[in-house]
């Protein structure tokens, strides 16, 4: 096992690196510095501000000094929040994106599950396609569009929730319904599907055979079963989650991640995208990692030192 | 044990006389012949919730093609004079609860203030004064046309890399599976902006920016398949008669993952309609006046309280969207699903 | 047993797989012949590597190691497309699947016609379609089930089209995979008196691989069974049924349940134990003729044994 | 003096317009950083609750180059003058008006110190503070954005020192400024300007103090904690991305005259959020786009102002089209600017046929600049001749249709003016297609930097009140030209003025220059002057805004209740 | 001897999107007291669906139990309630199923899989029900049982398992035991330990068991009396010797003539043509009349009933009727009734360890 996660990290900081060299020339690709919206800049100041930042430099030599910077551990400095370091904004930010994006997935898994849960154990029924409608609903309107709907009658009619801003569990909760929406959609169904197939496996007939009740057969054996390939969608899921949706924290007012990403790409924030992009990365990588873990200590016919047997 | 004896007793004799039994009867096949099409059709008529979105799916193309010429107007044509008008529909606007009598939500007849009492606008117009009726449809068929262009390439590259990932397996199988790490790594919105810059923003950037990495997510269900599938005895039986690599992947691969495929793309659909809302949330995209839904809806979103019809419409037509490619999706999964078969 | 004209050679065939960092040993040196006109049975236990012979011997594997000859020509060196589909043609198999062999998306017509059309052994649409018709009716079948598609079938009736299939390209060779033991009983009769049918018109040479002693029996001229990647025991099928000479052979000949009820309860089986049967100073058995066409892996001493046994 | 609305005009920000650079300003009694509870307490808590569009990006004097960071850094910080209320520049960290002294066609100013000019830590503000922030500004290492102000305000080498090339580049101690002791600061300007004093309210000249900000090193200015003020105000907290709070700064010197005992600003992008933010009574001041000018023209804390920025579009003259006159005037007249601004803008927003705007500045005679040309350049004329124009071009050009690329930003308001633009220009002149251009922020930029455009959209707001800082823009090779436009006539007129000292004439040459510019070459398509529609609650008084520099000052603001 | 099950006039039905298919039309049968009743037939002639039915495990949609009666003591299985029957499911009525490589939950250690039932039916407690289950184990011949209660499917050969999965089953001491194909996916080694092990079992347990298997083989070895099913209905039932030695309706000669026996010679074998017919339209009159070379018309046009041969063997033929020609059986058939048929059956003759 500790053979497995070695080689595993080994590959891991590989495709690490490639991911990080990629995005270093592709960003380059970009048009334009990070210093031409200065407005009244001449090209004098252009010149020494891009001096400053080695931005002037060869984009081989660009590369490789930031790839020696990042291997040390240094992010290096945002260019548009002058002078911070990519790690304290970074760190700032993912604070809140992290927790609101945990507890959606928590609060979407759970009803998710609940949801698919019931759907497949009324097969064909109107409670299946009652159920499933409502999971699709949730994808199906635009989040901004629930979020604004929310905002505006939870929070202006009705005045039962606040409006907008990060300020404790009140303020989190609009955004988690209008993120977890997503999650609900997604786990349902899946769910839904997993536990046709599992409900049709023969060790359920085995179970229902010793005489256990329907409800000792669903919650023991098929429920467990069906939960554990959900482990391989929340990888994606988690991440996708954690590093926040633009448009909620947009909305919501929220210090997150997501919107600093999306801003640093379009203002040419090369220290900022670059360090977003790998973070993202490397909790992608660690993510999917854990999860193949956790997959192998919940499933024990995985066994890790010879992958799947 | 049931018949009684003496009936039995009743019998004719000639009744004993061997009966001439066709040999070949015993082949016969009483059923009607089925394919598979065939079969996964008749099981998704029994879905009502899968001929709902095939039905709304239908009808809502139906109006993308031919609503924008359903009244005189342009979807460009401007006038000020007449900006954000609620819906008024003929015959409709008498019955008060549906609120299609062109008053907005102040209780104002904005076609008698702005001298348009003669007028219909199915949906009310913009803010531009453009009909919103020819709007919306027009960028229903645009969001349609993108997800369905963005849908196809995320096919032919998703089914094309799956499909050889998986044949040829081993090494080849290994890098393209770290490419696809590695591309899932780079933050995709780099990449659209730089197409949004080298081809121009418009139709054609978009359906690209989305196939950069959609067909990901299409490449990994058919080499989960085709891996499946490539042990078969039917493929092995292919190639023991000599079929070559493009027969097998041809005759035998593709047609068994191809119900997987089509499910696929039914969430494909969707969810690249989304991304382009996405896109016009963070406002790029498309070139004006052209329009998709997403970006109407994005524009009309701020009027939510005031002029809800510019958001309405738009948004319940992308719901449905997505609803009915959701439950047609689930329901061809059912049907395909030869687990369910009997 | 016709001739003793020898149409496949195999020698020291080895297949090992890459499982992990460990390698499995499917088949493990495997030498034997197969006469012209025979039917050679190989049995023997889930996992002991018959099936990987069967499909190594017809290149749906490369061989790790060893020798196949065909007609006397080395099948694994061949390299050219054309060769290959040369050998394709001259050297068919059924699998055991009847649900799985056959493709789901695809007509009767279509599975039966797929080998003409890959050697463009019809020059028309409807020659094709009478050479369909002909095969469905060699099989038991007519010219209605052939745009019907293979889930309408029952599994006699499907594993009958996967022998039409095999036959389409006229092989003078087919491997027969375990083709019986998915199907019913009454249904395994009509296979198997097809399969002599067949070998009967048309002089066909089978490879009959089988877990099923008693149809294997039946159906095989000579027998090789198998055990862990080897064969350890090769004869005649009824002197191997008469007199088994090697422990595994008579454990399995003894575990089978024939359908005589006097029989079974007066059977006694006997154990195999492979712990107990290790050779003494880890000396390899070979397989050697203990009479004429009677071989069995053994070491030297116990060779001498049987020398004397016999 | 330099500042830039531009970001206002083409945020950063993208999804939002930025175009409400929205603040807001009243107060209610809850007091926390929320701002929650109204209708708590009698007496009125002097606390305000309000908005940005954006993070702030640096509270480095020197490093600044947008509006809300200057916005902030004029209520932390201040220089020798502030803006009051009638945007006139009033005494700061100046004791009294300088002494002035003629030499050798210099000027020298003697400033002093007030004595009770203190940093937040109770240490003074000396005049080195600000000699070692402007040396900063101009050193070629740690350069300035805005380290051309120093030429701008005339003050002598200020243009040397960053001009590569030049004797004195980089050297920063050849500036026109001396500390000749502790309060005493001398300044040598080379080219008398009439806005001098109100250039001397920008953030770029402000003070630093200097061993705090040695100390901190890398970290000055990056945390409320890091940073020393000398204004009315001081960081409580500074959450970046989130917000940040002022706390009145006992140790101001005028501190009696600040009212507010705290401001808590929270960074929304959303209008809509902002405005259900103003209705639930969490912000004091909103701005609002277009899209919600209807939902509350009839409130009565709706208000417009209307601001000295303008709204344009660059006509590319490299382009053969664009070239020619006619061309130009039919694009020029085709255009609707009423439907423009009394529908699509709704906020107050004025249609303009003039590029200094309105309400700007006066000139000697006391009069506002446009009273020349109240109504701007060919106001008579419309559609019509705009047909005869484009008939003429045509003729000219020799062909019967033009296609022209729009070039605009992805921000959601130019997009949509874009949209308007291409439709009137397409519907009134026949044979014309536009193609509109959307592209992110820093694309645009650079796609009109290298001339990659027919016609572009742009904004431009005032640095210092005078309109020299629209004028000088359009001087053949000038940084922002961007359109190839060279007229001999006009340069002359520009450079005139520039070193014109004799306030009259300047006057009069400006006005030919705009002259040349609009009516003679018609080298642009103004639009519209900017208005601004706010919501602010009727409790908050003394709320200034500033037509350049700093948006706005919170030093005089008092909540009545 | 005591009927301990008794099925009378069963019919199960699937619906299925072209229709009702009829998979169990009007079985019959008892079992007694001890003994093994083996059901034999090909696939799609019911006899799964007809145990099924017993345990009342037919998925409902699509399947249902259309009429008939499933004795148990006094109780009708068929109309119990669900909750009643899951009292019967595993205590008194247990089923081992045919693959023992899905029958089991791959993510349950099979202790707790053996207790479930214990605590469910017996309300042992946790450490009861262990060391019950250890108990369990090595009944069914696993060794090491201690350590290996607590280990998970995966970790045991396909053999093994099935051992564990009869251990499941007789894990409350049932009365009946239904065995449905449990040695068709197993080598015939591990087969004939599975069918020791049963037949041990039983035994020890006095279990009754019904043994579902199409393998004659394993009929030949396991059972005392037989059931031959086709086409949902029985055909043929009898001892087992009447059934081997003489058997009667022409689908049971086919089955026997279509197995070679290790001495046979190379004469062909006996194949029943064509296919099974399709339950969803079943044809009128004897359903394998399509099949039976010796068929009359009246076979095309009335169900037969079951004739009685003896007290206990019964076969549902034509050509028991008084008015049928006499046919002579197969060849290989008619070898099996003069040589080898004992006069008398021999039912009691089971006992006295005959397998190793």
């Amino acid at each position: 096992m500790g053979r497995y996660i070695g080689g595993r990290i080994i590959s891991m900081l590989i495709t690490f690196l490639i991911i990080a060299s990629l995005t270093f020339f592709l960003m380059k690709l970009l048009p334009g510095t990070p210093f031409n919206n200065q407005d009244k800049l001449t090209e004098t100041q252009i010149v020494q501000l891009n001096d400053k930042y080695g931005l002037n430099d060869p984009v081989p030599v660009q590369y490789f000094n930031y790839m020696k910077n990042l291997l040390s551990g240094d992010l290096g400095v945002s260019f548009q929040q002058d002078g911070r370091e990519v790690s304290t904004i970074i760190g700032e930010r993912i604070g809140p994106s992290a927790y609101l994006g945990l507890q959606s997935l928590v609060v979407g898994t759970i009803i998710g599950l609940f949801l698919g849960i019931i759907a497949a154990l009324k097969h064909n029924s109107f409670l299946d396609y009652g159920t499933m409608v409502i999971a699709v609903l949730g994808i199906s309107i635009p989040n901004f569009v629930i979020a604004g709907l929310m905002q505006y009658w939870f929070g202006v009619k009705w005045q039962l929730l606040p409006v907008a801003y990060w300020d404790g569990f009140a303020y989190t909760i609009m955004p988690t319904v209008a993120i977890a929406s997503i999650v609900v959609a997604t786990i349902a169904r899946f769910m839904r599907t997993e536990m046709l197939e599992v409900l049709g496996q023969d060790y359920i007939t085995t179970a229902k055979a010793k005489g256990l009740s329907s409800t000792a057969v669903v919650i023991r054996h098929t429920i467990r079963n069906a939960s554990i390939p959900i482990i391989t969608i929340m990888g994606p899921l988690v991440v996708g989650l954690m590093t926040g949706t633009l448009v909620i924290e947009q909305i919501f007012v929220i210090p997150g991640l997501g919107e600093k990403f999306v801003n640093s790409i379009l203002t040419n924030d090369f220290p900022i995208i670059m360090g977003t992009t790998l973070f993202f990365s490397i909790l992608f990588i660690v993510v999917i990692l854990l999860v193949d873990i956790l997959y192998g200590i919940i499933d024990p016919r995985i066994r890790l030192a010879g992958g799947k047997s | 044990m049931s018949m009684k004896q003496e009936k039995l007793h009743d019998l004719s004799d000639d009744m004993f006389q061997p009966a001439k039994i066709d040999s070949s009867e015993n082949e016969q096949i009483a059923r009607e012949s089925t394919g598979f099409w065939k079969d996964a059709w008749r099981r998704l008529k029994k879905n009502p919730g899968a001929i709902t979105g095939l039905i709304i799916i239908v009808a809502i193309i139906l109006l993308a093609i031919f609503g924008p010429g359903m009244n005189e107007h342009s979807y460009s044509e401007q006038e000020l004079t007449r900006a954000k008008l609620p819906a008024k529909v003929p015959v409709l606007e008498n019955i008060d609860f549906l609120g299609v009598n062109g008053v907005d939500i102040r209780g104002t007849d904005q076609y008698e203030a702005k001298g348009y009492e003669d007028e219909y606008f199915w949906f009310g117009t913009d803010e531009f004064g453009r009909d919103q009726w020819t709007r919306v449809w027009q960028g229903t068929r645009i969001s349609l046309f993108i997800a369905a262009a963005a849908a196809f390439i995320d096919f032919v590259i998703g089914v094309a890399y799956g499909g050889i990932s998986a044949y040829y397996g081993g090494r080849v199988d290994n890098i393209l599976q770290r490419i696809i790490e590695v591309l899932v790594g780079i933050p995709n919105l780099i990449l659209i902006i730089l197409f949004i810059l080298i081809f121009e923003p418009g139709i054609f950037s978009i359906i690209l920016a989305l196939s950069v990495t959609g067909w990901i997510g299409m490449s990994r269900i058919v080499r989960g398949q085709v891996l499946k599938l490539k042990s078969q005895e039917f493929v092995l039986a292919s190639r023991t008669l000599g079929a070559t690599s493009g027969r097998v992947i041809g005759k035998h691969l593709i047609p068994n993952v191809l119900g997987q495929i089509i499910i696929t793309t039914m969430f494909t659909i969707p969810s690249a309609i989304f991304f382009e809302a996405f896109l016009s949330f963070i406002g790029l995209g498309l070139r004006p006046p052209e329009a998709s839904l997403g970006s109407i809806i994005n524009n009309g979103f701020r009027s939510l309280q005031i002029y809800p019809h510019l958001v309405l419409w738009p948004s319940i037509i992308i719901s449905l969207i997505m609803i009915a490619f959701n439950l047609l999706g689930d329901g061809l999964r059912d049907a395909f699903d030869p687990k369910l078969r009997k | 047993m016709s001739s003793q004209e020898k149409l496949l050679e195999i020698k020291n065939l080895k297949q090992h797989f890459k499982v992990g960092k460990s390698t499995v040993k499917a088949v493990d040196g495997l030498t034997f012949d197969i006469y012209k006109g025979e039917t050679f049975g190989l049995v023997g236990e889930s996992g002991c590597g018959k099936s990987t012979t069967g499909r190594t011997i017809i290149r749906l594997y490369d061989a790790t190691d060893g020798e196949v000859r065909f007609n006397g020509e080395d099948v694994h060196g061949k390299k050219s497309a054309k060769e290959l589909k040369k050998f394709n043609q001259k050297m068919q198999m059924i699998f055991q699947d009847p649900y799985a062999s056959l493709n789901p998306r695809m007509t009767v017509s279509d599975i039966i016609a797929e080998g003409i059309d890959i050697h463009g052994l019809a020059t028309s649409k409807k020659a094709r379609m009478d050479k369909v018709v002909e095969l469905l009716e060699t099989v038991g079948l007519n010219k209605e089930h052939a745009n019907r598609y293979p889930h309408e079938f029952s599994g006699g009736q499907r594993q009958r089209i996967g022998i039409a299939r095999a036959l389409a390209v006229d092989p003078e060779f087919i491997i027969a995979d375990e083709p019986i033991s998915a199907l019913d009983v009454s249904i395994q009769a009509q296979v198997v008196n097809l399969m002599k049918k067949l070998q009967r018109e048309k002089g066909l040479t089978y490879l009959f691989i089988a877990h099923d002693l008693s149809m294997v029996k039946y159906i095989s001229d000579r027998i090789g069974v198998m055990y862990r990647g080897q064969i350890v025991e090769l004869a005649e099928s009824e002197e191997l049924y008469r007199n088994p000479l090697h422990p595994y052979t008579q454990s399995l000949l003894s575990a089978i349940p024939l359908p005589d009820p006097e029989y079974e309860r007066s059977r006694r089986r006997k154990i195999y134990d492979p712990e107990k049967h290790l050779p003494k100073n880890g000396e390899e058995r070979i397989l050697r003729e203990v009479m004429e066409g009677h071989w069995i892996a053994c070491t030297e001493e116990e060779y001498q044994k049987y020398q004397v046994t016999v | 003096m330099k500042k830039s609305r531009w970001t206002l005009v083409l945020s950063l920000v993208l999804v939002l317009s930025v175009f409400l650079s929205a603040c807001g300003g009243g107060s209610n009694n809850g007091g926390n950083s929320g701002g929650e509870g109204d209708g708590e307490g009698g007496s009125a808590e002097q606390v305000l609750n309000l908005v940005e569009t954006a993070e702030i990006p640096s509270m480095d004097t020197t490093q600044a180059t947008d509006n809300t960071s200057f916005k902030a850094m004029n209520q932390v910080f201040e220089g020798l003058y502030r803006l009051d209320e009638n945007n006139e520049p009033t005494l700061g960290m100046a004791a009294d008006e300088p002494e002035e002294e003629e030499k050798d066609g210099e000027t020298v100013y003697t400033f002093t110190i007030r004595d009770d000019a203190k940093w937040s830590d109770g240490s003074d503000v000396v005049a080195g503070d600000f000699i070692y922030a402007w040396h900063k500004a101009l050193n070629p290492d740690t350069i300035s954005p805005y380290a051309s102000m120093f030429g701008t305000a005339g003050i002598k080498n200020g243009n040397a020192i960053i001009t590569e090339g030049d004797p004195l580049y980089g050297k920063v101690e050849e500036l026109g400024a001396k500390a000749v002791d502790e309060k005493t600061l001398e300044i040598t300007v080379e080219n008398q300007v009439p806005y001098f004093k109100s250039l001397l309210t920008f953030a770029t000249f402000y003070p630093q103090p200097e061993g705090y900000a040695e100390e901190q090193g890398d970290n000055f200015a990056l945390e409320a904690d890091t940073m020393l003020y000398n204004g009315p105000f001081v960081f409580a907290e500074w959450n970046h991305g989130e917000g940040w709070t002022y706390e009145k700064n006992p140790e101001y010197w005028d501190a009696e005259t600040v009212n507010l005992e705290k401001v808590t600003t929270k960074v929304v992008q959303d209008t809509a959020t902002t405005v259900n933010l103003y209705e639930t009574g969490k912000i004091d001041r909103a701005g609002l786009s277009a899209d919600f000018v209807d939902q509350f023209k009839d409130n009565e804390e709706f208000s417009t102002l209307v601001d000295p920025t303008m709204y344009f579009m660059r006509l590319n003259q490299e382009r053969e089209e664009l070239a020619n006159k006619d061309i130009r005037k039919a694009l020029y007249l085709a255009y609707d600017r009423e439907g423009l601004v009394n529908v699509l803008l709704n906020n107050g927003s004025i249609a303009a046929k003039y590029f200094v705007p309105k309400d700007f500045v006066k000139g000697p005679d006391g009069d506002d600049f446009r009273e020349f040309a109240p109504d701007g350049f060919y106001a008579d004329q419309g559609e019509e001749e705009a047909k005869e124009a484009w008939e003429a071009g045509l003729e000219a050009l020799g062909t019967d249709s033009v296609e022209l690329e729009f070039l605009t930003t992805d921000n959601e308001l130019a997009a949509k003016i874009a949209e308007y633009a291409k439709d009137q220009f397409e519907t009134k002149l026949d044979g014309l297609t536009i193609t509109i251009n959307k592209q992110p922020w820093k694309q645009f930029l650079e796609l009109e930097d290298s001339g990659d455009f027919d016609i572009s959209t742009g904004g431009w707001g005032p640095d210092y009140p005078d309109p020299m800082t629209f004028l000088y823009m359009f001087e053949t090779d000038g940084e922002y030209n961007r359109m190839g436009y060279s007229s001999e006539k006009y340069d002359e007129l520009v450079s005139g003025a520039k070193k014109e000292t004799d306030e009259a004439k300047r006057w009069k040459m400006m006005q030919d220059a705009e002259k040349v510019l609009m009516e003679e070459d018609i080298a642009i398509v103004p639009t519209y002057q900017k208005g601004n529609a706010i919501l602010k609650k009727d409790y908050v008084k003394n709320f200034y805004v500033h037509s350049f520099g700093a948006d706005s000052s919170y030093k005089w603001i008092k909540i009545e209740k | 001897m005591e009927k301990i099950l008794e099925v009378n006039n069963l019919h199960v039905s699937f619906d299925t999107f072209a229709g009702e298919v009829q998979a169990v039309r009007g079985v019959n049968f008892h079992l007694n007291k001890g003994e093994t009743l083996a059901i034999v037939g090909e696939s799609g002639s019911g006899k799964s669906v007809t145990s099924k039915a017993v345990m009342r495990l037919i998925p409902n949609p699509p399947g249902r139990i259309k009429e008939g009666e499933i004795k148990f003591g006094d109780r009708d299985l068929a109309q119990l309630s669900e909750k009643e029957m899951q009292k019967i499911r595993g205590s008194e009525i247990s089923m081992i199923f045919q693959d023992p490589m899905t029958s089991l939950n791959p993510t349950m250690t099979i202790g707790k899989q053996i207790m479930e039932g214990l605590v469910k039916h017996q309300n042992m407690s946790k450490s009861e029900a262990k060391e019950r289950a250890i108990e369990l184990l090595k009944l069914v011949g696993i060794p090491n049982a201690e350590g290996r209660v607590n280990e998970f499917p995966h970790q045991f050969s396909g053999g093994m398992r099935q051992r564990v999965v009869i251990a499941i089953a007789l894990a409350c001491n049932p009365r009946v035991l239904i065995a449905d194909e449990p040695t068709t996916a197993l080598d015939v080694t591990i087969q004939a330990q599975i069918l020791e092990l049963l037949n041990d079992l039983q035994e020890k347990m006095g279990t009754s068991i019904i043994f579902i298997t199409h393998d004659l083989g394993v009929v030949a070895n396991i059972a005392d009396r037989v059931a031959v099913m086709y086409a949902g209905k029985i055909v043929e039932t009898g001892t087992v010797d009447e059934i081997f030695y003489n058997p009667q309706h022409p689908y049971t000669w086919g089955l026997l003539g279509s197995m070679p026996s290790l001495d046979s010679t190379d004469e062909e074998l006996i194949a029943i043509p064509g296919s099974p017919p399709d339950l969803l339209d079943p044809p009128k009159g004897d359903a394998f009349a399509p099949r039976n070379p010796y068929a009359m018309k009246i076979d095309t046009e009335m169900e037969p009933p079951l004739f009685k041969i003896s007290d206990t063997h019964y076969a549902a033929t034509w050509l028991l009727h008084e008015k049928a020609p006499k046919v002579e059986p197969p060849a290989a058939i008619k070898k099996r009734m003069q040589g080898m048929a004992p006069s008398e059956p021999i039912i009691g003759a089971k006992d006295g360890g005959k397998n190793v």
